[in-house]
């Protein structure tokens, strides 16, 4: 019983961090979308771009699992 | 892919080095997009093409919704939720689909040509490149919604669906550059 | 068994079935179109690469992960195939490194020979001025041909060498993706044919270094050689993805990275340069195979009508050449790290004394890895490049010579004070230093950017990169053949016939750098069918021409002596040399499996000088017990 | 310590023996221009540094085989010796602080050879596969040969017009890639009058090796001869004039004047000639046919020659009666 309430929290966790990274990315987006609407500045948009790229790598890609050794739960 | 034959710590010991094999592709792909991309900025220097604006963006958000997709199917993998696994995989799939076609049919069927100077030669080296990489992640996924529906995969062992999805969000990373060095940074020549 | 049961002839037949429908299909949408009937060249790059898949699948390179796919369990089948002769495993697929490593190893003889006779045939030609009996176009084929087969050569030579050592050296039993492993081999067999054909399908001639927009003009062979390279580049990234982790992975309990043979750590070094620098040449080669198939101008500086309309830009003719060196300078690094690991492997071995300054030699290969990536414009002195960058390459391509020199003189202070004894393979190590030194010499002068503008092109450069490339690959490679022959066949080479190799070889070889880099001196330039009698290079061109044959009936010993040996060869003990490294203590030929248990490494690898010191402990039990 | 000292002295033998052997001025060919001694001088500072290396490694090479030979029979292992630290440090930073030297060297060096004299003359060469040419701005001409006044410094403006060539005269030491689509620059200042030739140095297809071009470095009243004799040859009749745009265009890089066979057919004895061509037909050499060859050759391909090698460019980069000079060329090599 208790396995599956820590189940679930970890679910619940889980979904959180993706809603809030995919929506961090699509508000990033439509900055960029903006910004560039009024000058191209190319170090502004790369620097956004690197950020994107980050939160992905991050929690999408879960690079940390290379060197923290997470096995399938 | 799992084998029953091996046991658990065998199996984590084989993960941990297909992890880091896949993530060294990675890294060796990002030579090939960051030549592109360094190519883009050598030619086309402060200038891009006029392209669609409305069709860049869009098929920019569908990709990420995709991405969005994957990671719920991930997680769905992990948890052994098989419907949600199985639902999200089929989106993304879909998604996946809509921006290929989004840049197959809509972008190349504009005014500029692949053989119309440095514009072209670029456009559809960085799109045409990029979607052979989408298109592969698609049958990917497929693989992996076959096996899924054969409940092949278990939260112990699911590399395949881990391994698709990471490589996924991966072609969404190396579009997130290619987004904005296409479509949104320098000015059009008039 | 029938031949059929044999994976390369599938693989061929694959391919040729491959290319007739890669062309077909692409004939046919052409047709169904409304365009003419008519095979252009887009068809053939489509040929080409179904041929190079069909190979794949009729080799078998790709049944396991198909079944994989579908769900089908596919354990990894090892030993020798059932019912059929245990002959035919070199033949087909198989995921032992030791079987791979010799598939490597046999594929780049054979292009090492192929490449060497090429450049036989030319140097006739060369001996006198005037064309005697190959025209311009015949030349520029077989010199440009002689150079990518040979490129090809070494490639597939680390390759052999990664591949079969790695493992055993880190006390493992494989790879630790033996499937990738046979594909990352067996790649390198369409892509050889490939380029063999490139000389039968109207020739090329803009040398290894294909510069666009030459490249771009040339005949159709262009493109099968620009496809070729292209797949040995892919089997160059996977291969060394897989060295990477096997060496981060499966190393013995012990083998820490500062305890881990020489060698290894070279490949490692290689490997890193390798897994991502390759992909820069991929994408220039299929850039110029773009622009001839489709027109995709990325290169050429002619603006189409259509181009205008757009307000495009034009295509760069430099871009090429910094997506190129950006790869093709480290690349150099690819062949001559495992060499120079070599030479530290052995070197002690011979010497009956521990390696000077392991950490420096272990980090230089390192530090030669990681600079490499920074001094590609070195290339680039004359081409018109910014002129505020030649300064920024030209120190960073000095910097170069410093690891190279720790190198040098690790090895001297090795041999110093050692008891050297002179069996072959150590005197290709000797033999080794010595034109790898003068291939060192001769760089610097290139680096310098104002001397370069003298030397580039010419024939001092051919001097100089064949004696990096002998004395930094094919030299210490044949030393290894020689070292590891009793571990491989369980047999031993030839005594007599391995030192009249390197008597022949040696002297041949330093004839030929320093002719070449002395006409190039007086006013030869590279790549020409032809040269100018006033320039006085008459005797130059003699010895280079006597040089290489020498060197060619020197490898021809090598074969003999390599093929007699196999077969009768005295049986060797387990470990002739009285090496400490791990494949030694095992018994020769190396078992299936090469460890029945893994080795426990106690102690430091190159303690010859204190003979009770234990460096490998093939019973665990007893050394949990020290 | 008896080893030490037989090396050093060996050392110190070999470095004054190869280093000597090394002097430039046996090893290049003769220096004809200001900017190109800067090259000498790096090789005669390279001459000791080389030699040294190439002794030190060698003779201790060498040495050690030979004294740390092995016996028959002695077991006994070699000198437990693992590295030192200091030595390892001094051979990083002494081979560091020469590389360094020579970098800094190399770029003042680099500077004086792109140093402008306030009267340079402009040279403007095209290089076109495989032929050069060479143009006179100041005196409006233009030629075949480069002809240099001693003493003159010359500012060459390259262009190319199809692939990446190299200018490059031995006796001037530098040489300058011709890229495509780039205009690329060198500056030389002869000064050594005599006769050498520019040599294509980077590989630019078939004819690669014959791209070559003569060049005469001559006294101010030798130079201005042949300006003026230059620019009179404006007076000169059909025959002459396509003579010499021939060698301007590059024609003559592909068709010889004497009859021998080359990339294309010889123009010696063509006029009124058959030739069969690639369908078999037969057709004869007349006006008509060398206008539609010069403006279209990929028309009309005699048998036993490539297509797609000759330009299709001179329809635009020649005038009408450009062409007809041409022809009228072709016409007077009649046997």
């Amino acid at each position: 019983m208790r396995e599956k309430i820590k189940m679930s929290d970890k679910k619940r966790a889980a979904y959180r961090t993706g809603i809030v990274v995919f929506l961090v990315v699509a508000a990033l987006t439509a900055v960029e979308f903006y910004l560039a609407s009024i000058s191209g500045a190319i170090a502004v948009l790369f620097f956004i771009a690197l950020i994107k790229a980050a939160l992905i790598v991050r929690y999408f890609m879960h690079v940390n699992r290379l060197w923290t050794d997470e096995g399938h739960e | 892919m799992s084998v029953a034959t091996t046991t658990l710590s065998q199996y984590r010991a084989q993960l941990r080095s297909n992890r880091l094999g896949l993530w060294l592709f990675f890294i060796s792909e990002l030579f090939l997009f960051g030549g592109l991309l360094i190519s883009r900025f050598y030619l086309w220097g402060g200038t891009r093409p006029d392209l669609d604006q409305r069709l860049g963006l869009i098929v920019t958000s569908i990709l990420l919704l995709s991405s969005f997709f994957m990671y719920l199917a991930e997680v769905g993998a992990e948890h052994e939720n098989r419907r949600l696994f199985l639902f999200s995989l089929i989106m993304t799939a879909l998604l996946g689909t809509a921006f290929l076609l989004g840049v197959v049919i809509f972008e190349w069927g504009g005014e500029i040509r692949p053989w119309d100077g440095a514009f072209g030669a670029i456009l559809y080296g960085m799109t045409g490149m990029h979607a052979l990489h989408v298109a592969s992640g698609i049958v990917l996924i497929l693989i992996v919604a076959y096996n899924g529906l054969r409940g092949r995969y278990t939260a112990e062992r699911h590399w395949g669906v881990e391994a698709c999805a990471i490589y996924w969000h991966y072609v969404d990373v190396v579009w997130i550059f290619f987004y904005p060095a296409i479509y949104l940074m320098g000015t059009v020549p008039t | 068994m029938t031949v059929l049961s044999l994976g390369i002839v599938r693989g061929l037949a694959g391919q040729l079935i491959g290319s007739a429908l890669g062309i077909g299909v692409s004939v046919a949408v052409r047709v169904a179109m409304g365009l003419p009937l008519e095979v252009k060249e887009g068809a053939i790059v489509v040929g080409i690469l179904v041929g190079a898949m069909g190979f794949m699948i009729g080799v078998g390179a790709l049944t396991d992960w198909s079944k994989w796919m579908l769900g089908i369990e596919t354990p990894l089948r090892l030993g020798p195939p059932e019912g059929k002769p245990s002959w035919t495993r070199y033949f087909g697929v198989d995921y032992s490194h030791k079987i791979i490593g010799i598939q490597y190893g046999v594929t780049s003889m054979v292009l090492l020979f192929l490449a060497g006779l090429l450049a036989l045939t030319f140097r006739v030609e060369l001996t006198t001025p005037g064309l005697q009996f190959l025209d311009n176009h015949t030349y520029n084929t077989i010199m440009s041909t002689h150079g990518i087969a040979m490129i090809a050569a070494m490639l597939v030579g680390v390759g052999a060498m990664a591949n079969y050592l790695t493992p055993l050296m880190i006390g493992t039993s494989d790879m630790v993706f033996p499937r990738l492993n046979a594909f990352g081999f067996w790649i390198n067999v369409p892509a050889a044919l490939l380029i063999g054909t490139s000389m039968y399908v109207g020739g090329w001639d803009t040398g290894w270094t294909a510069y666009a927009p030459l490249s771009v003009n040339a005949p159709l062979g262009m493109q099968f050689v620009l496809l070729g390279v292209f797949l040995i580049g892919l089997s160059s990234i996977l291969g060394s993805i897989n060295v990477i982790v096997t060496v981060l992975h499966r190393r013995t309990p012990g083998m820490h990275f500062f305890r881990m043979p020489i060698f290894v750590w070279s490949v490692l070094a290689t490997s890193i340069i390798a897994f991502s620098a390759t992909q820069l040449i991929g994408l220039s080669f299929l850039m110029v195979s773009a622009e001839r198939a489709l027109g995709m101008t990325f290169f050429s500086p002619v603006l189409s009508p259509g181009a205008v309309a757009v307000g495009s830009p034009a295509g760069q003719v430099l871009l090429f050449q910094n997506l190129f060196w950006f790869y093709s300078h480290p690349a150099v690094y690819v062949f001559i790290l495992p060499g120079l690991g070599i030479i530290s492997e052995l070197l002690p071995v011979f010497s009956r004394k521990p390696l000077f300054g392991y950490k420096w030699v272990a980090l230089s290969s390192m530090a030669i890895a990681l600079m490499g990536f920074f001094v590609w414009g070195h290339h680039m002195f004359t081409s018109g490049m910014l002129e505020g960058l030649r300064i920024p390459f030209m120190v960073t391509t000095m910097l170069i010579a410093v690891p190279t020199g720790v190198k040098f003189f690790s090895w001297i202070a090795t041999l110093w004070g050692g008891k050297i004894s002179l069996q072959t393979p150590m005197l290709f190590v000797l033999g080794a230093i010595s034109i790898f030194l003068i291939g060192g010499l001769t760089g610097p002068p290139n680096g310098v950017s104002v001397s370069d503008l003298f030397l580039h092109d010419t024939y001092y450069i051919v001097g100089h990169f064949h004696a990096a490339m002998f004395g930094g690959f094919i030299f210490p490679f044949i030393a290894a053949i020689y070292y590891w022959f009793p571990k491989i066949t369980g047999r031993m080479y030839d005594e007599g016939l391995g030192k009249l190799h390197f008597w022949l070889m040696t002297p041949g070889f330093w004839l030929q750098s320093l002719a070449m880099a002395r006409v190039g001196l007086l006013g030869m330039r590279r790549r020409i069918a032809d040269w100018d009698p006033g320039l006085g290079i008459e005797t130059g061109q003699l010895m280079i021409t006597i040089a290489g044959f020498a060197i060619g009936i020197s490898m021809l010993i090598f074969l003999a002596n390599l093929i007699i040996s196999a077969v009768r060869g005295r049986v060797a003990s387990p470990n002739p040399w009285q090496s400490r490294s791990p494949e030694f203590q095992i018994p020769s030929p190396i078992p299936e499996h090469s460890y029945a248990q893994p080795p426990v490494i106690t102690g430091e690898p190159y303690d010859y000088a204190e003979p009770d010191s234990v460096y490998v402990s093939m019973s665990p039990a007893s050394s949990a017990a020290d | 310590m008896k080893h030490l000292l037989a090396v050093v002295v060996l050392i110190v033998i070999v470095t004054l023996a190869v280093g000597f052997l090394l002097n430039p001025e046996n090893l290049l060919p003769t220096l004809a221009s200001e900017e190109g001694a800067f090259v000498d001088q790096l090789f005669s500072l390279y001459a000791f540094v080389i030699a040294f290396f190439f002794a030190l490694i060698v003779v201790i090479l060498l040495y050690s085989t030979i004294v740390f030979r092995r016996k028959k029979g002695d077991d006994k292992p070699g000198a437990n010796v693992h590295g030192n630290s200091v030595l390892e440090i001094v051979w990083t930073v002494i081979p560091l602080g020469i590389v360094l030297f020579f970098a800094g060297l190399g770029a003042v060096y680099l500077k004086d050879t792109l140093k402008a004299e306030p009267d340079e003359m402009i040279v403007e060469v095209t290089a076109s596969q495989w032929s050069w040419r060479f143009r006179y701005p100041e005196f409006g001409i233009s030629s075949t040969e480069l002809n240099l006044l001693n003493g003159r410094q010359v500012l060459f403006v390259f262009e190319s017009t199809d692939v990446i060539h190299s200018f490059w005269v031995p006796e001037f030491r530098l040489k300058q890639d011709v890229v495509p689509g780039i205009t690329t620059t060198l500056r030389l200042k002869p000064t050594l009058p005599g006769s050498y030739k520019v040599r294509c140095a980077e590989l630019c297809g078939l004819n690669h090796a014959y791209m070559l071009a003569e060049v005469t470095v001559m006294e101010q009243a030798e130079f201005d001869a042949w300006v003026a004799s230059e620019i009179d040859s404006g007076a000169l009749g059909p025959p002459d004039r396509g003579a010499k745009l021939a060698g301007l265009n590059g024609c003559l890089a592909c068709h010889s004047t004497d009859g021998t066979r080359s990339v294309g057919p010889s123009w010696r004895g063509l006029f009124g000639s058959e030739e069969i061509l690639e369908d078999g037909s037969v057709v004869l050499v007349d006006e008509a046919y060398l206008l539609e060859s010069i403006l279209d050759p990929n028309l009309q391909v005699v048998e036993g020659y490539r297509p797609d090698l000759m330009p299709k460019v001179y329809g635009d980069t020649l005038s009408q009666e450009e062409i007809q000079d041409l022809i009228a060329y072709i016409r007077s090599l009649e046997n």
